[in-house]
C-alpha cells in the first residue's frame, strides 16, 4: 500500500510543483517588465 | 549589378544589441571604409554581409542574392574575407593550404603561384604557416582572402601586424581590386597612414550599432 | 507489431494537434486557462475512476493501481520529444524563435513526463517482482531516451540566447527524436535474449480498467498542454525581457 | 559536380593534417590497446569468455577510443579560425559534412582493425569463422559512430565544457549501433548465420543520421 501511495503522491508533487514553478517564474517576470515598463503578454 | 545592400539589420547576442537597424546600399566595385570605435559593431557587421553570420532580423542582398537563402551557394563561391586570424591550417604549408582553398573552389593551378608572387611569399610558401612570423601570417591570409578572386571582400582591420612594405602591398591589393570592379569593404579603427593614403569611395561611421555616415 | 502502428496514429494525431496549437503563440499561451480547467476536471475523474471503478488486482493487489498512473506518462513524454523535434525543424525552417521556445518548452515538460515514468515503475516492480529495475522493453528504452532529452536540456543551459544555440540544440532534438524507433529496436533485440516479465498486455482488459486507463491517458494529455502552455509564456517572457 | 570536389577536398586536408600532426591516431591506438589490456586484466578473461561476454565490450573500448578522434574533428577550425573557409564554398555545405565524416571514418576504420587484431592476440578472438559479417559490423559500425560523431563535435566545438559535452550527447544516440554491431559480430564469432536483422537496422540507422548529417550541417555552420 505504501507503494502505491509513494507513486501518485510523488507524481502529484512533481506535476504540481512544476506548475507551481511556473507560476512563480511567470510572476516574477511580469513583475520585471511591468516595472521596466513592458505591457503584460 | 554586385553591390551590397542591407535593410534594417539588426544581430542579438542574448541581451548585448551588436547592430541595431543597419540600412545601408554600396555600389558595385566601391571601395567602402567602416570606421568606429572598438565595440561599434564593425567585426559583426562584416560577418553578416559576408554570409559568416546570420543576422537577428533583417536581410543581406550581396548582387541581389541573400547570402543566408536557398540558392546562396553560388553566392557564397564568390565572397573573400579576412578576420582577426588567417584562417589556415597551422600544421600545413602556405602553399598546401591555398591548394586546398583552391580546391574547395575548383580554381585553377597557376592561381596560387602567381598570387604568393604578387604578394611576394612566393620564398616562405613551402613553410608551415605555425612557423611563419605575424607580419607573413597576416600577408598570408590576405593571400587566402584574395585566392578566389572575390566579387565581394571583406577585411576586419588588415593592417594590424603588417609591416609598411606589406602595408603598401595591401594598398596596392585594394586599388586593383576597385579597378577589376571589385565592391570592398574594410573595417579599421584608424585611418591607414602610408604614401597616397587609400582612395575610399565612402566612409561608413558605426557608433554602437548604429550607422552615421560621414561623407560620400 | 499492431499495437505500435495504433500507438503511432494517435501519436501522430496528437503531435499534429499540438504542432497547430503551438503554430500561433499568443494563441496557445491563452489556452493555458482552458487546458487548467479541462486537466483538473479530467484529473478529478481519473482518481475516482483509479479508487472506485478500478479492482483490486488478484495477482499484485492493490499495488497493480500503480498501473494507472504510470502508464499514462509515456504517451505524453514522447509527445514532448516529438514536438522538440517538431520545434526544432521550424526553427531551423524558418529561423522563427518562437518554434524553438515550441522545442524548449515541450522538451522540459517531456522529460518531466519521462522521469515520472522512471519513477513510478520501479516503485511499482518492488513490491511485486522484488527488484527495483526491470529491463522490460518499454521501461528501457524510456530511459534511453530520457538520457538523450536530458543531453538535450543540458545542452540547451551551455549557451543559449543566441541563433547558434538555437540551431545546435534544434538539430540535437531532431536527432533524438530519429533515434527513438532505432532505440526500441535496439533495446528490443538486447533485451529479448534475456527473459523478463514483460508489461501486462493492455488489449485484453477488462471495462473497469480500462476506463481510468482511458481517462488518465486524456487528463495527462491535458496537464502536458496546460503546462506546455505555462512554459511556452515564460519563454516568451524571458525572450521579450533580453 | 563540384560537391564531391569539396567534400573530397576536406578529407584530403584532415587527413594530411592528422599525418602531419601524427598526434590524433597515435593517441587513438594507444588508447585503444590500453583499454583492451585493461578489461582482460581485470575481468581475468579465459580463450571461453572472450566469445561470450568480451566481444560487446570490445565496441564499448572502441566507443571510448573513438570519442578521442571525433572531439577533435573542428579543432583545427575552431582555433585557427578556420570555419570561413569552410562556410564560405560554392556548394551546400552538406559535402563539407561529407568529407569530414569521411576523414574521420578512415580514422576509425583503422582504429577498428587495430582493435580486432589486439582481440586476436589478447583474447584468441578468431575472425576467420565469419570474416564478411565481421567487416560488415566493422564498416556499417564506424560509418554510424563517425557521422554521428562528425556532427556532434560540430554542434559541442565552441561549447564550453565540450569534453564532456560530446559524450554526453554521443552516448544515447550511439547506444543502437552498439547493439547492432555487437549482435552482428557476436553470431559472426560464434560461427551463426549473418544477423540480417541488426544489418538492416544498422544500415538504416547510418542511412537515416547521413541524411539528417547532410541537411543539418548547412544550418548549423552559420548559425
Amino acid at each position: 500500500m505504501s507503494y502505491l501511495v509513494a507513486a501518485y503522491t510523488i507524481t502529484a508533487a512533481a506535476l504540481l510543483g512544476y506548475a507551481f514553478w511556473l507560476r512563480r517564474k511567470r510572476r516574477e517576470l511580469l513583475d520585471r517588465s511591468n516595472r521596466s515598463g513592458g505591457g503584460p503578454a | 549589378m554586385n553591390g551590397i545592400e542591407a535593410r534594417a539589420l539588426e544581430k542579438h547576442f542574448g541581451p548585448v544589441r551588436a547592430l541595431q537597424g543597419i540600412d545601408l546600399s554600396i555600389e558595385a566595385g566601391s571601395l567602402v571604409r567602416v570606421a568606429g570605435a572598438n565595440g561599434a559593431g564593425k567585426t559583426t557587421l562584416l560577418r553578416i554581409l559576408a554570409g559568416l553570420e546570420r543576422p537577428t532580423r533583417g536581410t543581406v542582398g550581396l548582387g541581389g542574392r541573400d547570402p543566408f537563402g536557398r540558392k546562396a551557394a553560388s553566392v557564397r563561391g564568390r565572397i573573400g574575407f579576412l578576420g582577426p586570424t588567417t584562417a589556415l591550417y597551422g600544421e600545413l604549408t602556405l602553399r598546401e593550404n591555398l591548394r586546398f582553398i583552391s580546391s574547395l573552389h575548383g580554381l585553377s593551378e597557376e592561381r596560387t603561384p602567381q598570387l604568393l608572387a604578387a604578394l611576394s611569399l612566393s620564398e616562405v610558401g613551402d613553410r608551415e604557416v605555425r612557423t611563419l612570423s605575424q607580419g607573413f601570417r597576416r600577408r598570408a591570409g590576405l593571400a587566402r582572402a584574395l585566392l578566389t578572386e572575390p566579387a565581394w571582400l571583406f577585411l576586419d582591420e588588415p593592417w594590424n601586424g603588417l609591416d609598411r612594405a606589406a602595408g603598401e602591398q595591401l594598398t596596392h591589393q585594394l586599388r586593383a581590386g576597385r579597378e577589376a570592379g571589385r565592391t570592398t569593404l574594410v573595417a579599421s579603427h584608424a585611418e591607414p597612414t602610408g604614401p597616397g593614403g587609400v582612395p575610399w569611395d565612402r566612409v561608413l561611421e558605426l557608433e554602437s550599432g548604429r550607422l552615421r555616415e560621414t561623407h560620400r | 507489431m499492431e499495437e505500435a502502428l495504433r500507438y503511432a496514429g494517435v501519436g501522430l494525431v496528437a503531435t499534429a494537434a499540438l504542432t497547430w496549437l503551438a503554430a500561433d503563440e499568443a494563441r496557445a499561451i491563452r489556452s493555458a486557462r482552458v487546458a487548467g480547467v479541462l486537466a483538473l476536471a479530467l484529473l478529478a475523474l481519473w482518481f475516482g475512476a483509479v479508487i472506485w471503478v478500478a479492482p483490486i488486482e488478484r495477482a499484485q493487489g492493490i499495488v497493480q493501481k500503480i498501473f494507472y498512473v504510470h502508464v499514462p506518462c509515456a504517451p505524453v513524454a514522447y509527445l514532448g520529444f516529438v514536438m522538440t523535434a517538431v520545434g526544432g525543424i521550424g526553427f531551423l525552417w524558418r529561423r522563427d524563435a518562437h518554434w524553438d521556445r515550441v522545442a524548449i518548452s515541450s522538451a522540459e515538460v517531456g522529460v518531466l513526463f519521462c522521469t515520472l515514468i522512471l519513477v513510478t515503475g520501479p516503485i511499482w516492480a518492488k513490491p511485486v517482482w522484488n527488484h527495483w529495475w526491470v529491463w522490460d522493453l518499454r521501461l528501457t528504452s524510456t530511459l534511453v531516451l530520457w538520457f538523450i532529452y536530458a543531453a538535450y536540456l543540458f545542452l540547451r543551459t551551455l549557451s543559449s540566447g543566441t541563433d547558434e544555440a538555437r540551431a545546435f540544440a534544434s538539430i540535437y532534438g531532431i536527432l533524438g527524436t530519429a533515434a527513438i524507433p532505432f532505440v526500441f529496436f535496439a533495446v528490443d533485440l538486447a533485451q529479448g535474449k534475456t527473459l523478463h516479465p514483460s508489461n501486462p498486455a493492455r488489449e485484453g482488459l477488462p471495462a473497469s480498467m480500462l476506463v481510468p486507463l482511458l481517462l488518465g491517458f486524456v487528463a495527462f494529455a491535458c496537464v502536458f498542454w496546460y503546462l506546455f502552455a505555462r512554459r511556452l509564456e515564460v519563454a516568451k517572457l524571458e525572450a521579450r525581457q533580453s | 559536380m563540384n560537391g564531391p570536389r569539396v567534400a573530397l577536398a576536406v578529407l584530403r586536408k584532415d587527413l594530411l593534417v592528422d599525418l602531419r600532426s601524427r598526434d590524433r591516431l597515435g593517441h587513438m591506438l594507444i588508447f585503444a590497446a590500453l583499454v583492451v589490456v585493461l578489461i582482460s586484466i581485470v575481468l581475468r578473461t579465459s580463450a571461453a569468455d572472450a566469445r561470450g561476454a568480451l566481444l560487446p565490450l570490445l565496441w564499448i573500448a572502441f566507443l571510448f577510443t573513438s570519442l578521442l578522434g571525433l572531439a577533435r574533428s573542428f579543432q583545427a577550425e575552431t582555433e585557427d579560425g578556420a570555419w570561413t573557409n569552410l562556410i564560405l564554398v560554392p556548394v551546400d555545405r552538406g559535402w563539407v559534412f561529407l568529407g569530414k565524416a569521411g576523414a574521420n571514418l578512415l580514422a576509425l576504420l583503422v582504429v577498428e582493425a587495430w582493435t580486432a587484431l589486439l582481440a586476436v592476440i589478447f583474447l584468441d578472438v578468431d575472425w576467420t569463422r565469419a570474416p564478411g559479417a565481421a567487416l560488415l559490423a566493422g564498416v556499417l559500425g564506424a560509418i554510424g559512430l563517425s557521422t554521428l560523431g562528425t556532427l556532434l563535435s560540430a554542434l559541442s566545438a565552441s561549447a564550453r565544457f565540450r569534453e564532456f559535452l560530446l559524450p554526453i550527447l554521443l552516448f544515447p544516440l550511439i547506444l543502437p549501433v552498439l547493439v547492432f554491431a555487437a549482435d552482428i559480430t557476436g553470431e559472426a564469432i560464434a560461427g551463426r548465420a549473418l544477423a540480417e536483422r541488426s544489418a538492416g537496422a544498422l544500415a538504416l540507422y547510418d542511412w537515416v543520421f547521413l541524411l539528417i548529417g547532410y541537411l543539418g550541417f548547412d544550418s548549423l555552420v552559420e548559425a
